[in-house]
């Protein structure tokens, strides 16, 4: 078991390094000139050529991604090619909000999905079952920008329920108004989760009811009830730790097309302005952190999932 | 490929009246999409003073905010959607199998770098690399499709890699390779004829995720641009109009969701009719 | 010139697997499958090799179709030595050697028909080139193993399991073999069916003068079709003899636990069983105790 | 005079396949007194395993019982409501599977496994059911039993698992155990040590077995009484010593002369049963065995009865009627004792 973590750990290493690469790459291959954001027409090409030199754009491109590795073992990932900021301090200011909007979200739809899986699974082919999974269905198959648009004219235009978009109201610094416009965002999102786990659980239950061990618990006399809660349940809930591991990078970086529609000042909308501006640090730095959280939350999940199967967690 | 799978899946299909119902849709949506241009109405013809109309029997999808035909640019725009999504399953499927069977059937060296490989780009956050991509290169329908294509294969690979390694070991893989069948044989005649119906399952279920990234891509205003329109991109516009004109943000939408609805019911089906497990004896 | 009749020859065969790795990627876990195996199979005779599950049994017939590299030890067939041949070299040993394998619903591919299938190796060793003689040598050789002419373009799961081993049997004669490994070739099958499928082996191997290995777990049929047999335990031999004196005069304690275990079809038998734990230090090399009767035991 | 246990009546069970219905058991009709062993032997197909299934009540879609009446002492079971059913299953009526591999819940620890059952039907406390337990195991023959208790089911062999099977099927002290080809997925010296148990557990109580299997010797080696099935129905039904001794069906003759004989020196030649097993998806009426029979003729394609050879000794071929013997008798007997020679 620590051996795994350790080379899970070990491996971490020069994968991150490789998609800084590749990010850094791509970046460089663009044919857009981020100095041309600074430039305003009266000025002279001198003074364009200092804007370059100041920000380090005149050196070859080993260097510039190695001034920038330097800069990222302070604990710098460097300053937005467009206000200057420090990427790090502006991907912390809005940790809160991605964070908050995101974990309610998965929290949500892992509650709803499991007894809904649950159901649709030893159900199979009734009434619940059938209902259950066109659900599922629509929630894999829908646009989730266009279900916010539609919830957004329903909820926000027509009965004036809930805000339209943002996080707060202007003025007003109350945590209920927070969630009032999160309500929106946050049943998009987990509507969009909840989808998939509850096929996974679904698909789980039924694969399990047909194993050998549950006919032969039935063979000892157990009711459905007992071996869909005492027997199966645990196995079914195992892949989802897999699922919800993956879902940790998407806890930070967010949902961009969720983010963009709603105006949710997280991550997400802070990465889609940095595209449009090809702005490289705030972009690498965002790309970096969600490699990172996705390669920790696989190692979550792995380390998870062994102490919750047996199969694992024995075998040393 | 077997032609018990055949029949089983023909069965399949024809018990599912929702499979038959999503197969009709998608007929008429890929009918509409080819047959966009005999529609009376101009897709980019602009009309000032017809603007925003709701629906009538001249437009029956009515008019956008420049007037134009809805309904001739929801044709249009449903032939780029499918079109885009299509080919980019066929980019990722190609690519995707190749790198699979390859890496399951060789093993060593070469499995782990291309696994690596594969874990690399699976660890980039794929939709901020779409969006970056589509930025840098010049955007069109070829980028897209590449660019699309280029980021849904991994699944591919991998499910069609363990594919690949349960079948290396089937006595009849193993009997080939003991009487001197080379190992581009063994792939073509033995292996591959067997993951076909994996391959058509996973790819079914790619044109569902490539239509609906294609859409938010488009939404986002990184696809396809103006003044050609998919239905993601004539979402965007009609967001600016959610208060005076709703049904112009409907349409496009319920069109995403039914087509990527009936492949996803399609996959489904498919996967049902074509890999039951083995007939236990 | 050669004046014993050893057609296979098995040098100290070792076959490691690699189980686990550790975090540099290098073995730490190594199962022996096949640690240290010596035995010679004559032209024209049985050799039966049993065992149970894990015992390395299965492996030995792989490596014998070089299905595998060997971790150490050679294998000769007819005096050459395959160990070290690249695939190249190796082709007019794969004609050679032939293989039947155990479970009839995956040894055959389901979306082949009879005549693709037996044509296959046909195909790889360019036999029979023209259409139409192949097709009447396969059909020939369907005959030969109680199918009809009619089956030829019949797909494997419009066959019983009975008629699919003699399909691959069919396939395996195809080339004009050898040597015919037969790695489990009944195991799968009823009772009554099983023996149909020995009895042709053991026709076929009249008429073709071929040679056999017939690995098997069930120990009645392996005494009734093999001249000789090596009874294997966990990688190893621990007894080589023919078949009467092994199943008569059993030297190692294994092989008198393994006979004592075997059900008896017969109300009134009385069988005494005999246990056996293994001993500590593993098993030692084998010596000769009489005449062709080799055991690993002190 | 034993006991009646179970009665099987006229069982038929049907499965729903694409291709049709697949009637896995046409008519079997079986019975089991106390303390005795009886063996069903038959092939792949024979309906022996579908014939335990029903007799637990397990038969779910798309399988069907369609008719035939099972008691077990004094209580129909077929119109028995599935809460009652929960109570006989694994308490007085248990089973035991063929791939211990697969029987147990691998996220589950042994003790889990047993002391659920025990707890179900017997009541006991969470401590009490713990000791019983340990004890059952010990009885079983697997050493160290608390700490065995705390393992999971991958940390067993197939034959310790298969163990734990039989202590969990015995732990409720049933009135009849059924063993589904209980030793087939175990290597040879496994299957004596498994056998060897279930004979020392059966002699010391008074439980009636029915052991399924397709292995003669286990049967000769375990059973006191016999039924042959072959595509879905019982063709001969005796004791074990009139069964091997003296078959009275060409389908049990056949079975008993294709095993190799255990002689030295002269390589005798197998005798197989030629063709394959009938289809029983749309089967051919008559006799089942009627294409692969040596002795088949024109009666043959009506449903022979039951003719009753000895006490107990039933065999369902036509061979055995009184006019067909006669008719016969001109000829030269066909049938040999290949069966009992060389004994």
């Amino acid at each position: 078991m620590r051996q795994l973590i350790v080379r899970r750990l070990l491996q971490t290493i020069p994968l991150l390094f490789f998609v800084s690469i590749a990010c850094f790459a791509l970046v460089k291959l663009a044919p857009g000139d981020p100095v041309l954001s600074f430039v305003t027409p009266n000025m002279h090409p001198e003074d364009i050529e200092r804007i370059r030199h100041h920000l380090g754009l005149d050196q070859p491109a080993y260097m510039q991604y190695l001034l920038w590795l330097k800069e990222m073992f302070r604990g710098n990932l460097g300053y937005s090619l467009v206000n200057h900021q420090p990427v790090a301090h502006q991907i912390i200011e809005r940790i809160p909000a991605t964070a908050g909007l995101m974990g309610s979200a998965l929290l949500l739809a892992v509650l709803i999905a499991i007894p809904l899986g649950l159901a649709a699974g030893s159900q199979r082919n009734r009434w619940a079952d059938k209902l259950i999974n066109l659900i599922s269905y629509i929630g894999i198959s829908i646009p989730i920008f266009w279900l916010a648009i539609m919830l957004i004219y329903l909820f926000a235009i027509q009965l004036h329920w809930l805000p339209v978009m943002g996080m707060r109201t202007i003025g007003k610094e109350s945590a209920m108004d927070v969630i009032k416009h999160g309500i929106l965002p946050c049943s998009v999102l987990a509507f969009s989760f909840l989808s998939t786990y509850v096929r996974y659980i679904r698909s789980g239950t039924i694969g399990q009811l047909k194993e050998e061990y549950v006919q032969i618990q039935y063979a000892f006399g157990s009711s459905k009830r007992i071996v869909l809660f005492r027997h199966v349940m645990k196995h079914v809930l195992l892949p989802i730790i897999t699922l919800l591991g993956m879902s940790m990078a998407e806890l930070v970086t967010g949902a961009i097309v969720t983010e963009t529609v709603f105006s949710w000042p997280g991550i997400g909308s802070l990465g889609m302005t940095a595209v449009k501006g090809l702005d490289y640090p705030v972009i690498m730095g965002i790309t970096l952190l969600s490699a990172l959280l996705l390669i920790i939350g696989n190692l979550l999940a792995d380390i998870l999932y062994g102490f919750a199967d047996p199969r694992i967690k024995t075998t040393r | 490929m077997n032609r018990t799978k055949w029949r089983n899946l023909k069965n399949e299909w024809l018990s599912n009246k929702i499979g038959i119902a999503a197969s009709v849709v998608l007929a008429i949506l890929v009918l509409g999409a080819i047959g966009a241009f005999l529609s009376p109405n101009d897709p980019n013809a602009l009309d000032v003073l017809g603007k925003l109309k709701p629906p009538s029997a001249n437009h029956w999808f009515g008019t956008d905010e420049y007037g134009r035909d809805y309904f001739a640019r929801a044709l249009y725009g449903g032939r780029v959607s499918l079109l885009v999504g299509f080919s980019a399953m066929i980019v990722a499927t190609i690519v995707g199998t190749v790198v699979g069977v390859v890496s399951g059937y060789f093993g060593g060296w070469l499995d782990n770098l291309l696994m690596r490989l594969l874990e690399i780009i699976m660890s980039i956050p794929s939709f901020l690399v779409m969006l970056l991509l589509s930025v840098l290169l010049k955007p069109g329908i070829v980028t897209l499709v590449i660019i699309i294509g280029l980021l849904m294969w991994m699944n591919m690979a991998r499910i069609i890699r363990a594919e690949t390694l349960a079948a290396k070991e089937r006595e009849y893989v193993l009997y080939a390779k003991a009487s001197g069948q080379g190992a581009f044989g063994i792939i073509l005649r033995h292996i591959l004829p067997g993951i076909v119906p994996v391959i058509i399952v996973s790819a079914t279920n790619n044109i569902a995720s490539a239509i609906l990234m294609e859409s938010s891509l488009s939404f986002l205003g990184f696809g396809i641009q103006p003044p050609n329109a998919t239905w993601g991109s004539m979402l965007t516009s009609a967001q600016g109009h959610i208060m005076d004109a709703p049904y112009l943000a409907l349409l496009p939408g319920a069109l995403i969701l039914l087509t990527v609805l009936c492949f996803n019911i399609l996959g489904d089906i498919l996967r049902v009719g074509l890999e039951p497990k083995l007939v236990k004896r | 010139m050669k004046e014993d009749n050893v057609l296979v020859d098995v040098r100290g065969l070792k076959k490691h697997f690699v189980k686990g790795r550790d975090i540099w990627g290098r073995g730490t876990e190594v199962l022996k499958a096949v640690d240290g195996v010596s035995f010679q199979i004559h032209k024209g005779e049985t050799f039966g090799l049993v065992g149970e599950s894990g015992s390395g049994k299965s492996t030995v017939g792989r490596c014998l179709l070089r299905l595998y590299d060997y971790t150490d030890g050679a294998v000769l067939f007819d005096g050459q030595d395959m160990s070290a041949l690249g695939e190249k070299k190796l082709k007019p040993f794969r004609r050679r050697i032939q293989s039947i394998f155990q479970d009839p619903y995956s040894s055959l591919n389901p979306g082949m028909n009879v005549l693709e299938l037996i044509g296959e190796p046909m195909n790889i060793h360019g036999l029979y080139p023209q259409a139409e003689e192949r097709k009447e040598a396969i059909a020939s050789l369907l005959q030969k193993v109680g199918l009809k002419r009619e089956h030829l373009y019949r797909y494997p799961h419009e066959f019983s399991g009975g008629q699919r081993q003699r399909i691959s049997i069919a396939r395996a004669l195809s080339v004009r073999p050898e040597f015919v490994v037969c790695d489990e070739p009944i195991s799968a099958l009823d009772v009554s069916v099983q023996a149909q499928v020995v009895n042709m082996l053991e026709d076929l191997q009249q008429e073709f003068g071929l040679t056999y290995l017939f690995i098997a777990h069930d120990l009645s049929m392996v005494r009734h079709i093999s001249d000789r047999i090596g009874v294997m335990y966990h990688g190893r031999l621990v007894e080589v003899a023919d078949s009467d004196e092994l199943y008569e005069n059993p030297l190692h304690p294994y092989t008198k636990a393994l006979l004592s275990s075997i059900p008896v079809p017969d109300p009134h038998a009385v069988v005494e069983r005999i246990e056996w734990q293994p001993e500590e230090g593993g098993v030692p090399e084998l010596k000769e105790a009489s005449p062709g009767h080799f055991v690993a035991f002190e | 005079m034993t006991r009646r246990l179970l009665t099987v009546e006229d069982l038929n069970v049907s499965f729903e396949t694409r291709d049709g219905e697949n009637q896995a058991v046409r008519g079997v009709s079986l019975h089991i007194d106390q303390g005795e062993t009886l063996g069903i032997v038959g092939e792949s197909g024979s309906g022996k395993s579908v014939t335990a299934k029903s007799i637990m009540g397990l038969i779910a879609p798309p399988g069907r019982m369609k008719s035939g009446r099972i008691e077990f002492a004094g209580t129909d079971l077929a119109g028995l409501e599935e809460k009652d059913w929960r109570r006989i299953r694994g308490n007085r009526i248990a089973m035991v599977f063929q791939d211990p591999m697969t029987s147990l819940n691998p996220v589950k620890t042994i003790g889990d496994h047993l002391t659920e059952v025990i707890r179900r039907h017997r009541g006991l406390g969470k401590a009490e059911a713990r000791q019983e337990a340990v004890r059952l195991l010990r009885e079983v023959g697997i050493t160290e039993p608390e700490r065995r208790l705390r393992q999971y089911p991958h940390e067993f062999s197939g034959g310790m698992r298969q163990r734990v099977m039989i202590a969990m099927a015995l732990s409720c002290q049933p009135e009849l155990l059924i063993a589904d080809e209980p030793t087939t997925a175990l290597d040879v010296t496994i299957q004596a040590q498994i056998l060897d148990l279930l004979k020392q557990l059966k002699d010391q109580s008074n439980l009636s077995v029915v052991l399924i299997t397709h292995d003669l010797g286990v049967v000769a080696q375990v059973c006191s009484r016999v039924a042959v099935m072959y595509g879905g129905m019982v063709m001969e039904e005796g004791t074990v010593e009139e069964i091997f001794y003296r078959p009275k069906h060409p389908y049990t003759q056949g079975l008993l002369r294709s095993v190799p004989q255990r002689k030295s020196g002269y390589r005798e030649r197998l005798v197989p049963i030629e063709g394959s097993p009938p289809d029983l998806i749309d089967p051919p009426a008559g006799c089942p065995f009627r294409e692969r029979c040596p002795h088949a003729m024109a009666k043959c394609a009506q449903l022979p009865p039951r003719f009753e050879i000895g006490p107990g000794h039933r065999a369902m071929c036509w061979l055995n009627d009184e006019s067909v013997k006669e008719e016969l008798a001109a000829r030269p007997e066909p049938q040999g004792g290949a069966a009992n020679e060389g004994r």
